[in-house]
């Protein structure tokens, strides 16, 4: 019986030492009315068999050299990364409700908070939320406790538009109102809001779902002088290059939030990844998750503990600042040593090597006739690419050459027919980009 | 023994020697967006790195390295082949915006663990999307929502919730924007009929149980409830926390259940990793399949599989996550369903029922309260150390630390809150009958420490890291993150 | 630098610490005409670069279904068996030369140590030797230190000829004479040797060279009657079906040996293996290598430590029992652990599938014109297979269907030109086999 | 604790239940070659090994959780990269015999290694086929022996060999026949040259050496040394086990080295794995080229790589092991040199030799006694603490096992053997600072207590899983295996 380690002997023992003459006695206080009858399930498989099909599977999804991004990012993990968070003493390990069995994760997340508070440059980071666009989600809610209720959000129309369906999900159950705020058409960034009255927080996204960077200073600086709180949508590995949330414009943006992914999470289909929040010391009673404070015991040796559970759904119930329990503990384990492992110079390094591909990619790809980039800011990893056929009829043709080319932004009802959203990481040796100019070429001629 | 990593910084060599190979432009960045304040993360060597983690990691307790019988959280083994298999190169490489013709091996597990899923509850459909239980509860109180709403029927504000239930539960309606009413108890475990029927009416959109209870018990009456329920317009969710209890042998759908979520890192042993990420799959009957969230996978009539859109699903409460939710956890999920298979799934219930009656009579051989002595244990079992606690001022707070110094994870404490000094236990099916009876012994100990020596468990644990920790000067002096130095 | 954990400044401190001022002059002991000028090594690479070079030579090696063995076998490992022995406690800690701090690293070669010996019938076993092959010449010294000098070994001819050239080499350099006991060519299985004169033992390989079981009461029993020490060597998987060695004759084998690689450690293109030795107890202070024991500490505390290192070159240096120093450690925790998961039920049923799917493949084979099976006796998983054309060319026509199909006997100088050594084992599904029949066909017919 | 898996039996059920598909036969093989003895090896879950073998784990010293700084035996860091890219599929399901054709991958690596190998060392050619350092040595002293008798010179019997060499040079030269001879070191730690001289004539086959010598000091005369074994018709054979110490800065084959072996567990960074598999790579120079073990790989003109055999080399000393030898050692080994590259072996030796001239100084400033004084560390330096054994009683044996208290594991001890009561210190150049820094602290600590209270040492270890085991009894009563229930 897999995973199950009674023997029949066993079994009749202890089924004795109950009193019950059977296994089925055991669920006596069950109506049999509602005891199953047919259940369709396929028949068990050796773990041999099993590896077996699942290879298969595995092998059934076509290896791709990626240049697709949109929140989602092929990095470099270490190898030490995933055999470290991977041991059993992490992965099997529950929530640390209690901190004396516990310290090994206590002093993990502890160490990831204070990583994601160097990053961002705010004051506190809580332990972890689903992923990014949900996060962003309690980013809002949490500005409107801050700020107090009957308001609205300023959403700009050039955040990830899977990140604004959440907005939408999330917040429209409790009828919050998200207002637009529109970008300009030529450059691709954020215009100041027009209106800022009933609204509780902008959200300003660095980087855009264009790949571009925005104004981050005049938006901040402008948010703040309406009342408002400005919530930051960041790149944790774009933050070793760029400005930190916390030094935007004069007063820094009161909130950080984002993906996490980047940071030592594999790719997977789209998760399971984490989100990240970070706040000012002042908000952290509204700040949704768990949270890890350091401390000591009776003999004064240093310890840690979750802290201000008061904030959480099992002890508060109805009035937490969340429904959240289970959050991405292991991802946040993977992320803290991928951080310890490169550091400083290593995020630095990759975020550099990051954005030197693509503009090298950008370079070569320019040099071919009929394809344009609709916009000319300053980006990290990642921009549009206008091409002069379908986007989606290039990304397909491209699959042939065994290259994921990016990101269609009509398949989110966004752009031209002909844009591509395109991105580079250190992945991909220059050897790579002059394939993917050669098949780019040779598909455009080809029309 | 171990600083943290943020006090050991070593400021000027690569941990992680990049040599990233090709030309280094100048930055075209503007000024004004580049980093100000510089990034302090230490730099350390990979060796003093892996040391660091590697003996951090063996200050946890874990299933891997001890028993953990936390009541409510379905501590049972995860199978290392799922890790494996959710590592291949092949799942862990895939973008999720490749298009679904080069990811169909992905779809196909998706797509049947979805079937498997529905059949094993008993529902219509399902989508794997929430990341987690609570996510789950948040999906499946909006689905009841909508469906009130998508019938013109706007006035039920009202969640019903048992006192007893989990805390996400109210949390949950609460953020779906619902009024939460508390129903009671009865001295038996079951639901209070009476109150619960004094409640029912045109504002209620439904009630949220779990079955078993919170109690660790089966609610007999599920059916005369959903009639009751049914009868006033509410729709019943189904808290699929204590799902192990009845899998294979009792589906929420044939209990009256309109909608569910399932926490497949308890009942389908992905782990728990510390804290997450866990995944909390919704199942529903059919009348609430429009509402479900997305994306889900669809299989189309020649065959092949792909995401299913807002196109697909107008009236879908929407997108809970950026993308597809926990995948990798789902795809752990599926190794475990498929290695099971229909009879090693009967199983999983049958011997987790046997493991806790059998713990339940043990220990009550000992002398511990069953708070329930006169029902049936279903996959875990609530004592009360209230006697003790008046005979020598020993609570639950110190048996479950004295417990640690055996190298035994606490039980669950104080939850439910109903029953006073209570410990939730839940032994799981994958324990052997041998780790059963070292924990009895270990209780047999403890028990006969608190009449005669009670300090010593009030000031347990002894033999770990670490002393019990002042959680009161945590929360004082506020340090939650180490300052750069 | 990669592995390196030293900065320039801490580098600066230290040499002044010693009192140099470069790191040249650490070596200001060797003359400067000894150190080296030229070496040309390749620079190094980033982790992700050798990853991705290193990830397409794996992929340059076919991918092949594999009815391969002649002593390396292609078996399920369960994910957990190298899931623990991989963990850092294991892989990088030292021989258990301190035993309060390698506890855990003994307590599994005593483990080892006891399967062993229950899967040989023996007393004694040994904590690993380099591979079965080398394994065997060990056994053979300790025989002829046993039986005293001035003696031979009994070679049976139908001994796996890779073993037959290790002995050749290690026995041949202190002139032991290897004699050759011939096999009945029709029967493919020893004959009764004639002469034992000066002859230290017999070695009994049960499985032979073409996969056949041999008589071993009746060799083993001849042996002793001859005032010979009978060597086994033995497969440990087939060993939860066959004779355990201790049990051959009347007075069973003095000494098994034998190659682990079939309990649970991966092929690897030929090793790491590891070579198991097990005697009897009188024996034990004629055994090669390391050996664990149980003991106790001062408060009677069990625990665990190396013992009779009197034998071993470390103490003993030119009159140990062995030049041996660094074994298999870590591929005998894999077994040991692989054992321990499969248990006896595991291994019974693994071996008995290996059996089944053998016999099942000789019968669809059997149905195929011009084909034919020299040898009629009793097999464990592996026979020979006679082809109407050269083994070898079916063998590379096979590649190209996906299959490795066996050995060619030629390629040992072995048998006939058609002769092709076919294994299987529980990793091959019945579809499989349809695959191979099927393949072969076409080659056949093809020709 | 944690009984042996031997004594917790659970008899009846399949901890890897594999539900092998397929119809079982029945057997067909004869009666009298089928089992007897019933196989009485554990049944117990998956579960419960995991966490059995989990726990026994955590009871092991390793470089991955402490440091470990045994002389002559080179605990570096172990790269986890290496690890994984030797674990994968298109390696590690690769049946032996494989044609070349299909194994192209792995002979690419393996030949790379060969050349690699071959560069550092000066040497000509390289044969990757030894399993471990002893095999290596077996196989270089066997070529030195088959290159006279291939030149008709059949007197040289003898191997010398000096006094402090490792244990596995004489058991070696033993094995393959020779007669050893011992040579002694002088005062300073250099060879006597008298001795070595006198002993040089017409029967002497050649001399193994290790420069450093495992005295921790560069044999500086080793160019004279050559030139007189040389002169004498004798080989000069290079025990690999020091190389750490000279990597990329002194070769072999430049010192006047005719055949050598390299651990590769070593000096390589592959992992020691609680005792092996090792790889004892050797390299000749040309003149024994045609002696090499089989089998190596041979490039063809056209670039194809096979492995080459007896027909290529029909003076081959023959094969050493089954197949190709430990394969998986090899490309972890490659994995590291290819990660280092020429610059990053060359601070190899560097910084191996900072961190041991550092912490030889600290000591001596502690009152430490080094062996020799006068001389400069190479990777590895020896202290006597007799002083203190006169002083106190403390042996060299109590400061290892007091060290391991402390987290720390014991350098070697008791080797050289001319050395009384030594500690041979072997940090490597994979330790930080701080790591050197805490040990320094350490046997500050360790030399006050063995002054003020000797009885804590030669009582430790106090702090592990079990104290001072009682080596004698084991032997005495020998239980070497666990009986079957």
């Amino acid at each position: 019986m897999p995973y199950i380690p009674h023997d029949a002997e066993e079994t009749a023992a202890m089924l004795a030492a109950v009193g019950v003459n059977s296994l089925d006695a055991l669920f006596d206080e069950i109506p049999s009315s509602l005891q199953v009858h047919d259940m369709v399930l396929p028949e068990g498989l050796s773990e041999m068999a099993l590896r077996r099909e699942l290879e298969g599977r595995a092998l059934a999804n076509a290896p791709l050299v990626c240049f697709a991004g949109g929140g989602a990012y092929a990095h470099h993990i270490p190898a030490i990364v995933w055999e470290i968070a991977a041991r059993g003493e992490f992965y099997s390990a529950y929530t640390p409700y209690q901190p004396e069995a516990s310290q090994g994760t206590l002093q993990v997340l502890y160490e990831y908070q204070s990583f994601i508070t160097r990053l961002t440059g705010l004051e506190v980071s809580n332990a972890s939320l689903y992923d990014g666009a949900s996060g962003l989600a309690e980013a809002c809610l949490m500005a409107l406790r801050i700020q107090g209720s009957e308001k609205s959000i300023l959403v700009p129309e050039n955040l990830l538009p899977s990140w604004r369906s959440v907005l939408d999900t999330v917040l429209g159950m409790q009828n919050i109102r998200l207002q637009a705020v529109p970008y300009d058409p030529n450059s691709g960034t954020l215009q100041i809001p027009g209106d800022a009255s009933d609204a509780a927080a902008l959200i300003v996204p660095q980087i855009n779902a264009f790949g571009l960077l925005e104004s981050v200073d005049k938006l901040t600086d402008w948010a703040h002088a309406q009342g408002l709180l400005t919530i930051a949508v960041v790149n944790p590995l774009a933050l070793a290059m760029l400005k930190a949330p916390g030094d935007w414009g004069g007063k820094g943006a009161d909130m950080a939030v984002g993906e996490g992914q980047p940071m030592g999470i594999p790719l997977t289909g789209g998760g399971p990844y984490f989100g990240f929040l970070a706040c000012r010391k002042t908000h952290v009673r509204q700040l949704p998750g768990r949270l890890v404070a350091k401390t000591v015991d009776a003999q004064g040796r240093t310890g840690y503990c979750l802290t201000l559970q008061a904030r959480e759904q099992h002890i508060r119930r109805g009035k937490a600042t969340s429904n959240i329990c289970t959050n991405q503990g292991l991802m946040v384990t993977a992320a803290t040593i991928h951080m310890a492992t490169l550091g400083s110079h290593g995020l630095q390094e990759t975020a550099s090597c990051c954005h030197t591909r693509s503009r090298q990619l950008r370079e070569l790809l320019a040099a071919l006739p009929g394809v344009s980039f609709p916009y000319a800011g300053a980006f990290f990893h990642e921009w549009v690419l206008r091409l002069p056929m379908s986007a989606t009829a290039v990304r397909d043709a491209l699959l042939g050459h065994g290259l994921l080319a990016g990101i269609p932004l009509r398949e989110w009802e966004m752009g031209e027919p002909g844009d591509l959203l395109v991105c580079t990481t250190e992945l991909l040796e220059e050897a790579d980009l002059l394939t993917y100019r050669d098949a780019l070429k040779s598909v455009l001629e080809a029309q | 023994m171990n600083p943290a990593v943020t006090e050991t910084v070593n400021d000027s060599i690569f941990a992680h020697d990049h040599h990233l190979p090709g030309q280094k432009l100048p930055t075209d960045i503007p000024e004004d967006l580049l980093r100000k304040t510089p990034l302090n993360l230490p730099n350390a060597s990979e060796l003093d790195v892996l040391r660091h983690y590697t003996r951090l990691s063996q200050k946890n307790f874990s299933i891997d390295t001890q028993f953990y019988p936390l009541g409510s959280c379905t501590m049972k083994y995860n199978p290392r082949i799922a890790h494996a298999l959710a590592s291949l190169p092949g799942f862990a490489r895939l973008h999720p915006d490749t298009p679904a013709p080069a990811m169909q091996g992905l779809l196909q597990v998706l797509w049947e663990l979805q079937e498997w899923l529905a059949a094993a509850t008993g529902m219509a459909a399902v989508s794997l999307t929430p990341a987690a239980g609570a996510q789950g509860e948040l999906a499946g109180v909006a689905m009841i929502r909508a469906y009130h709403l998508a019938r013109g029927d706007t006035g039920r504000n009202k969640m019903l919730i048992p006192t007893a239930a989990h805390g996400t539960n109210p949390a949950s309606a609460q953020m779906a924007g619902f009024e939460v009413i508390e129903i009671p108890n009865l001295p038996d475990g079951d639901l209070d009929m009476a109150a619960l029927d004094a409640h029912l009416g045109p504002d209620v959109a439904g009630i949220m149980l779990t079955n078993p209870s919170t109690l660790g018990v089966f609610e007999r009456r599920i059916a005369e409830i959903a009639r009751h329920v049914h009868a006033a317009g509410g729709l019943l969710y189904y808290d699929g926390a204590n799902l192990n209890a009845i899998l294979g042998r009792v589906q929420p759908g044939q209990m009256g259940f309109d909608v569910m979520h399932l926490n497949l890192h308890k009942t389908f042993a992905t782990p728990h990793g510390g804290g997450g990420p866990g995944a909390g799959a919704v199942a529903v009957q059919e009348r609430l399949r429009p509402f479900l969230p997305l994306p889900t996978v669809l299989q189309e009539p020649h065959g092949a599989l792909r995401w299913m859109s807002i196109e697909d699903l107008p009236q879908s409460i929407g997108q809970l996550s950026a993308h597809g939710g926990n995948i990798g956890v789902l795809l752990r999920a599926h190794a475990y369903l498929r290695r099971l298979g229909r009879s090693g799934v009967g199983r999983v219930s049958a011997y987790a029922a046997l493991n806790a009656n059998y713990l339940l009579k043990e220990l009550q051989r000992l002398g511990y309260q069953a708070a329930f002595p006169e029902r049936r244990a279903s996959h875990e079992f609530i004592l009360s150390v209230s006697d003790l606690h008046k005979a020598t001022g020993v609570r639950a707070l110190d048996v479950a630390k004295r417990l640690l110094d055996f190298g035994i994870h606490a039980p669950t404490i104080y939850f439910p809150q109903l029953v006073p000094e209570c410990l939730l236990i839940e032994p799981t099916e994958t324990e052997s009958k041998a780790t059963l009876d070292r924990f009895v012994a270990v209780m047999a100990q403890i028990r006969q420490e608190a009449l005669e020596q009670p300090e010593l468990l009030r000031e347990a644990p002894h033999h770990l890291p670490v002393g019990r920790l002042d959680e009161a000067l945590a929360a004082r002096k506020l340090d939650v993150s180490a300052a750069p130095e």
